[in-house]
């Protein structure tokens, strides 16, 4: 393979079953006190030239504050890996990341990524392949099972496959006829996540409200894990309700880290800042010296999650979007809030 | 005369979108404009179908539109949610009857192109990639395709199959190892379907005020035309439009046209 | 015969299977997708009592699995019912599958796609050692636990099959028609794997704690293979300690949870797991156990056996027949306290865990 | 002093306990096993982290459990997994050691639970199955076999290769795919042994007090391999620690007393 930036030991890093297992092995065992600072956490486990998993759903419960702290730590070479992954466009503008291994990037109801669009134009970044969510995720979830790949009916037929030199066509070789094409995806073992959760203990015993997309998953099958928790809970509190997803053993770093989400949303505790999304689709995307702007405002000028928020507006954002979360889970009545927002509609549309 | 406007071209769409949809289905659901036709089936004919999302939410209460498929709404006081592979998984196993899904390409076979327009090599615009369109395309027993008609957007042949319609034709999906496939292409023009040897899209039902030649004319391919009058659609019903802007999309998140 | 499979050759001729068609289905990944296809997709109320459930959804011949692990909140009262009405040739299937030897003298269960059959700490099942022996129980593949949970995992997944590292170098895979081992096509050095395909068993009974009338389900403690064999099977039929109204379910945070939609059937059904152990209800009726297994499953004589399902299953009407057999309110008081102190929910100080081990007669001589 | 001394089986718990390091995440299955493992939690190893194939995940300690999804593996756990994302675990190294027993072992640390005699469709008895156990064997990174020995346990050949050890030695383990180190010693009631590096076959590594190499032999159906010096003699159980065994952890003699017959 000829890659632009990328090395042929990180394309196969990603696949290596082996390397992730002995790294888990030599992970520590010790229930301890995990809890640190992000910038340590992110000083740490995050390392120039890892392979960085996103976790979330694009805005929901993404730790979109730690990925800022990357920015600001100015970390390198990384490959970015995620389904969906957009936060990532981002990360390329930063030089954190130059090589993608693509699911999606966009911005959901707002369709493409314009800085996206250009970081790959430009050849400021380069993707080594090409999967659908669901592939990626099995891929994910083989990690998880221990199994070294699995069948699938994805991805047969499209161009992806001729993208994709991790996957292959094979012919059934069990049940069905043989004739009956496959495509076998292997086991996908990220270097780094971080998982941004509603609450965690200090050991890294996580609960997740709301969808857990891949990141069960991909807390098994990632080298290192940094947990991002809204609240830090005692241990007990966990046990009483039996509800975490992620044990401690797969966690690296646990960060209390209230507010990690924003400016995306976390179930349960606050709603997304949708203007501050209309701002960096209308106003940041479309030109490269806009994008700039927004990053020195919203991340190089701004030092934690408590200064973003002041730019947003402080305790009266706070409230707002905590309410709106809370109508959004029908928890309180819709009456009493509105989801009314303010568009932004650039000068040059 | 009704008092009420008549439906624009998006709102029509949505209305058509909510036509493909049965009482009593599972329905997968994609943001936008299918998220619009959904509810809208569920408010109107179709009151007992149950939504299940790709980030995992499955069959939640009603509540604003969603933003995207991972937005609190999809899982609004949800029994339950599923990690993503399994909830694709319900795809594949025969656990929903119907899904809906936008391109920005589609073809005379129902390829469906959301990665790149031109060519990896030769770019002139890169797409947000599959998703889950793909998924959703190689696994669920029937889906239907969502997308504005334009010659540009229904090519003879999509730039690039992000997520595969019938392929070449014929038995190719099939060989090919696929599942399901897709049984309707819906857009602000008509209805179309494929016809079963070929699998070349044909037209089905037309919108008011169009025709033959008004679709033809949106297309970049030869539509295939049935023998026969061309049967054309009710437009929507004023209660149904009422329900359309003042409880589905209120907030006209998706039903207000571009510049108005 | 015909059969549209590529079996292990090896495996049918050990095995001795002379019509591999009769394996077909659990792996026919098309006809349960079919079988989902049509299912029932309103929101509608399912509950039925079991004898309607159980004659409506168990067919003779169906591959039968049931949910728990061993005598953990495994639908028993169901399997049963199953006994009572003479259903025939089922094939059992289940990671455990050891409750599937109580029919077998009946001719409910004739086939086994076995995982593990033996009594826990007591170990072996003598009486199923004794069924195999004397062919009136027919072994149509060999598994272990895990290469079966990612069989049924494939299943909810809708991978055709699953790579594992599990069954290589053993003899299992002479013995298990369906897996096969390959080389890791994604490795350049040799690298066998073991490829197990999706399983797809005909009718499984979940027990569990609460369900709502549709079929929402909610599991308390380890859900074991239920939410994906929830998925996977072509029937399910769900009994429940609780029927709750749905605002429950959709308020408590809880991922083992199976949808309505998979759901064919729901039973109210207190005491179903009895006489197993219900999690957060009742502890099981361990001198009941060791009875059985001491007794009815020692293969010693099969009079002993057959008395003993006589008066436990055949003279028994229901579950609370069953219960005032056992010792009625003051059993099911008992028990209910010493599960709650075993969960962590009741004091346990001076709860008196120790109980009658039976010696049997033969071997006191 | 008023203890009584170690029977066998105390003794036995005792050796697996010993075997077990600080720190480790450990993967328990029913009986002896589980006494050895909570006992050098109460003891040596207080960070131990237990794990069960039925999903329960470092549950805290209550009173024995009967088997492997018995409410107290999963006591007040903070979560509960699915079996096979509970076996996944051991595959992908999550796991540092495995115990589990066996009807037959042979000399490369094979184990069979499936059958015994040589026809599987005519057999002499007919065992449990694998259950987790292959899963184990196959994926843990190490595993140590706990049984009684006689010749009849410990033949030449097993009727049934159900979880395997190293299989015809050498590097025939590796060869088959399989993961981990495979089994690294045999806990009985006579000795401890571990396998020759380059064979794979057993070798005698300690006897229990009073046992000699013939009496190991006798009790073997093939041929013991015996260290070059003295054989070092097993460490017996303080008194201390026996106490803990029988009145802390298994209170109800469930594992530790010989049963009646």
């Amino acid at each position: 393979m000829e890659f632009m930036y990328a090395t042929q030991e990180q394309f196969d890093r990603l696949v290596d079953f082996k390397g992730a297992r002995e790294y888990h092995l030599s992970k520590s065992r010790v229930k301890k006190d995990k809890r640190m600072s992000l910038g340590e956490a992110i000083d740490r486990f995050v390392q120039d030239g890892d392979i960085l998993a996103e976790t979330g759903f694009s805005y929901v419960r993404s730790p979109i504050q730690a990925y800022f702290e990357i920015i600001r730590q100015g970390k390198k070479n990384m490959v970015s890996i995620g389904s969906p992954m957009s936060n990532t466009s981002y990360l390329m503008t930063a030089n954190c990341v130059y090589a993608i291994h693509l699911s999606y990037i966009g911005v959901e109801m707002r369709g493409n990524d314009k800085n996206f669009a250009r970081n790959i134009k430009t050849k400021k970044a380069e993707i080594l392949s090409i999967w659908s969510h669901g592939s990626m995720a099995l891929g994910f979830k083989a990690a998880q099972l221990g199994a070294p790949f699995i069948g699938s009916k994805q991805l047969l037929g499209s161009d992806m496959l001729k993208y994709n030199p991790y996957v292959k066509v094979i012919e059934n070789p069990v049940g069905l006829d043989k004739s009956e094409p496959v495509v076998i995806i292997p086991a996908l073992f990220p270097d780094v996540c971080i998982i941004h959760v509603q609450k965690a203990d200090r050991y890294g015993n996580a609960v997740i409200e709301g969808p857990a997309i891949n990141d069960i998953a991909l807390a098994a099958a990632c080298r290192k894990v940094i947990i991002t928790a809204e609240k830090i809970v005692p241990e007990m509190s966990i046990r009483e309700l039996g509800n975490a997803c992620i044990p401690f053993w797969y966690v690296d770093a646990v960060v209390e880290l209230p507010y990690g989400a924003l400016p995306g949303c976390c179930p349960g505790c606050y709603y997304w800042a949708r203007e501050w999304w209309e701002w960096l689709v209308r106003i940041g995307t479309p030109k490269e010296e806009n994008v700039q702007d927004v990053m020195r405002y919203w991340i190089y000028e701004t030092k934690d999650q408590f200064e973003f928020i002041e730019k947003l507006g402080g305790i009266r954002f706070i409230n707002h979007a905590t309410r709106l979360m809370e109508a959004a889970q029908a928890n309180i009545d819709d009456s009493l809030v509105s989801f009314d927002y303010q568009e932004v509609i650039p000068k040059w549309d | 005369m009704s008092k009420v406007a008549p439906a624009n071209p998006l709102e029509m769409l949505a209305y058509n979108i909510s036509l493909m949809i049965e009482d009593n289905q599972i329905v997968y659901i994609g943001t936008g404009l299918p998220m619009v036709g959904a509810i809208l089936a569920k408010k109107t004919h179709a009151p007992n179908i149950t939504m299940v999302y790709e980030s995992g939410g499955q069959d939640p209460l009603e509540g604003e539109m969603p933003w995207s498929v991972g937005c609190p709404f999809t899982y609004r006081k949800s029994p339950m949610t599923l990690e993503m592979a399994i909830s694709f998984g319900q795809c594949a196993i025969g656990y929903v009857d119907i899904a809906f899904q936008g391109g920005a390409q589609i073809d005379m076979y129902g390829n469906v192109n959301t990665s790149v327009i031109g060519s990896y090599e030769n770019l002139k615009a890169i797409l947000p990639g599959s998703g889950g369109g793909n998924d959703i395309g190689s696994l669920t027993q029937k889906s239907v395709l969502v997308g504005l008609q334009t010659p540009d957007r229904f090519p003879a042949k999509v730039d690039f199959i992000t997520t595969p319609g019938y392929l070449d034709g014929g038995d190719s999906r099939e060989k090919a190892g696929l599942l399901g496939g897709p049984i309707a292409v819906v857009t602000q023009v008509g209805i179309y379907d494929f016809e079963p040897v070929t699998k070349r899209m044909r037209i089905k039902a037309l919108n008011p005020g169009m025709s033959v030649e008004i679709a033809q004319a949106c297309t970049g391919f030869e539509l295939l035309v049935p023998e026969g009058e061309v049967p054309f659609i009710e437009p929507p019903r004023d209660e149904v439009l009422e329900i359309l802007r003042n409880e589905v999309d209120p907030r006209r998140v998706f039903t207000k046209m571009p510049g108005s | 015969m015909t059969t549209n499979f590529e079996y292990n050759q090896e495996a049918l001729k050990n095995l001795q299977i002379d019509d591999p068609s009769i394996l077909d289905r659990l792996i026919d990944g098309e006809s349960a997708r079919q079988a989902h296809l049509k299912k029932e997709r309103g929101k509608v109320d399912k509950r039925i009592s079991l004898k309607e459930a159980v004659q409506e959804f168990v067919k003779d011949g169906d591959i039968y699995a049931d949910s728990g692990f061993s005598y953990v909140r495994t639908p028993l009262q169901a399997l049963f019912e199953v006994m009572r009405q003479g259903k025939k040739d089922l094939q059992g299937i289940g990671s455990p599958n050891t409750n599937h030897s109580y029919g077998i003298p009946y001719g409910t269960f004739s086939y086994s796609h076995n995982s593990y059959l033996g009594a826990e700490m007591r170990g072996t099942d003598r009486s199923y050692s004794k069924a195999v022996k004397e062919k009136k129980v027919k072994i149509l593949s060999e598994w272990s636990h895990g290469s079966m949970g990612l069989g049924f995992k494939a299943a909810q997944m809708g991978a055709p099959y699953i790579a594992s590292k599990s069954l290589l170098g053993s003899d299992i895979i002479k013995y298990n028609p369906y897996v096969k081992v390959v080389e890791n096509p994604f490795k350049k050095d040799k690298d066998p794997v073991c490829l197990i395909p999706a399983l797809y068993p005909d009718v499984v009974f979940i027990h569990v704690q609460w369900a709502d009338k549709y079929g929402n389900a909610r599991i308390y403690g380890p859900a074991v293979n239920d939410i994906a064999l929830a998925v996977a099977a072509r029937k399910v039929i769900i009994t429940a300690e609780e029927i709750v109204p749905e605002s429950d379910l959709r308020n408590t945070t809880n991922t083992n949870v199976i949808p309505f939609m998979f759901v064919d059937a729901v039973v109210h059904l207190p005491y179903g797991a009895v006489p197993g152990n219900c999690p957060g209800y009742y502890y099981w009726a361990r001198e009941f156990w060791e009875w059985g297994i001491r007794i009815a499953l020692s293969g010693k004589d099969d009079k002993y056996r057959d008395s003993f399902w006589d008066y436990w299953v055949f003279d028994c009407k229901d579950q609370f027949d069953f219960i005032e057999k056992l010792g009625g309110i003051r059993w099911l008081n008992k028990h209910q306290v010493i599960e709650r102190a075993l969960n962590g929910i009741n004091e346990d100080d001076g709860i008196d865990l120790s109980y009658q081990s039976v010696i049997p007669k033969w071997d006191e001589e | 002093m008023s203890v009584a001394p170690a029977n066998p089986l105390e003794m036995l718990a005792y050796v697996v306990s010993k075997n077990i390091q600080d720190k480790q995440i450990v993967y328990v299955g029913t009986g002896l096993p589980m006494v050895g493992a909570i006992l050098a939690k109460k003891t040596h190893a207080p960070n131990i982290t237990l794990v069960y194939e039925s999903g329960g995940q470092d549950p805290i300690e209550g009173s024995m459990p009967w088997s492997v999804a018995d409410p107290v593996t999963w006591r007040k756990s903070p979560i509960t997994m699915e079996m096979p994302l509970s076996f996944a675990q051991a595959a992908n190294g999550y796991v540092d050691v495995a115990f589990q027993g066996a009807a037959q072992i042979d000399m490369y640390g094979n184990l069979n639970t499936h059958i015994i005699g040589n026809d599987f469709l005519n057999p002499k008895a007919r065992l449990t199955g694998s259950g987790g156990g292959n899963d184990l064997i196959s994926l843990t990174e190490n595993t140590i076999i706990v049984g009684l020995q006689t010749p009849e346990k410990f033949p030449v050949k097993l009727d049934f290769i159900t979880s395997p050890g190293h299989l015809y030695g050498g590097n025939s383990r590796k060869e088959a795919g399989l993961l981990g180190n495979g089994p690294v010693a045999v806990i009985t009631q006579l000795g401890v042994y571990d396998f020759e590096p380059v064979t794979k076959r057993m070798r005698i590594k300690s006897l229990h007090p009073g046992i000699t190499i013939e009496i190991a032999q006798a009790c073997t159906g093939f041929e013991l391999l015996v260290p070059e010096g003295e054989i070092p003699v097993t460490e017996t159980p303080p008194l201390d620690v026996l106490e803990i065994l029988r009145n802390e952890v298994d209170t109800q003699k469930m594992f530790i007393s010989f049963p009646p017959q």
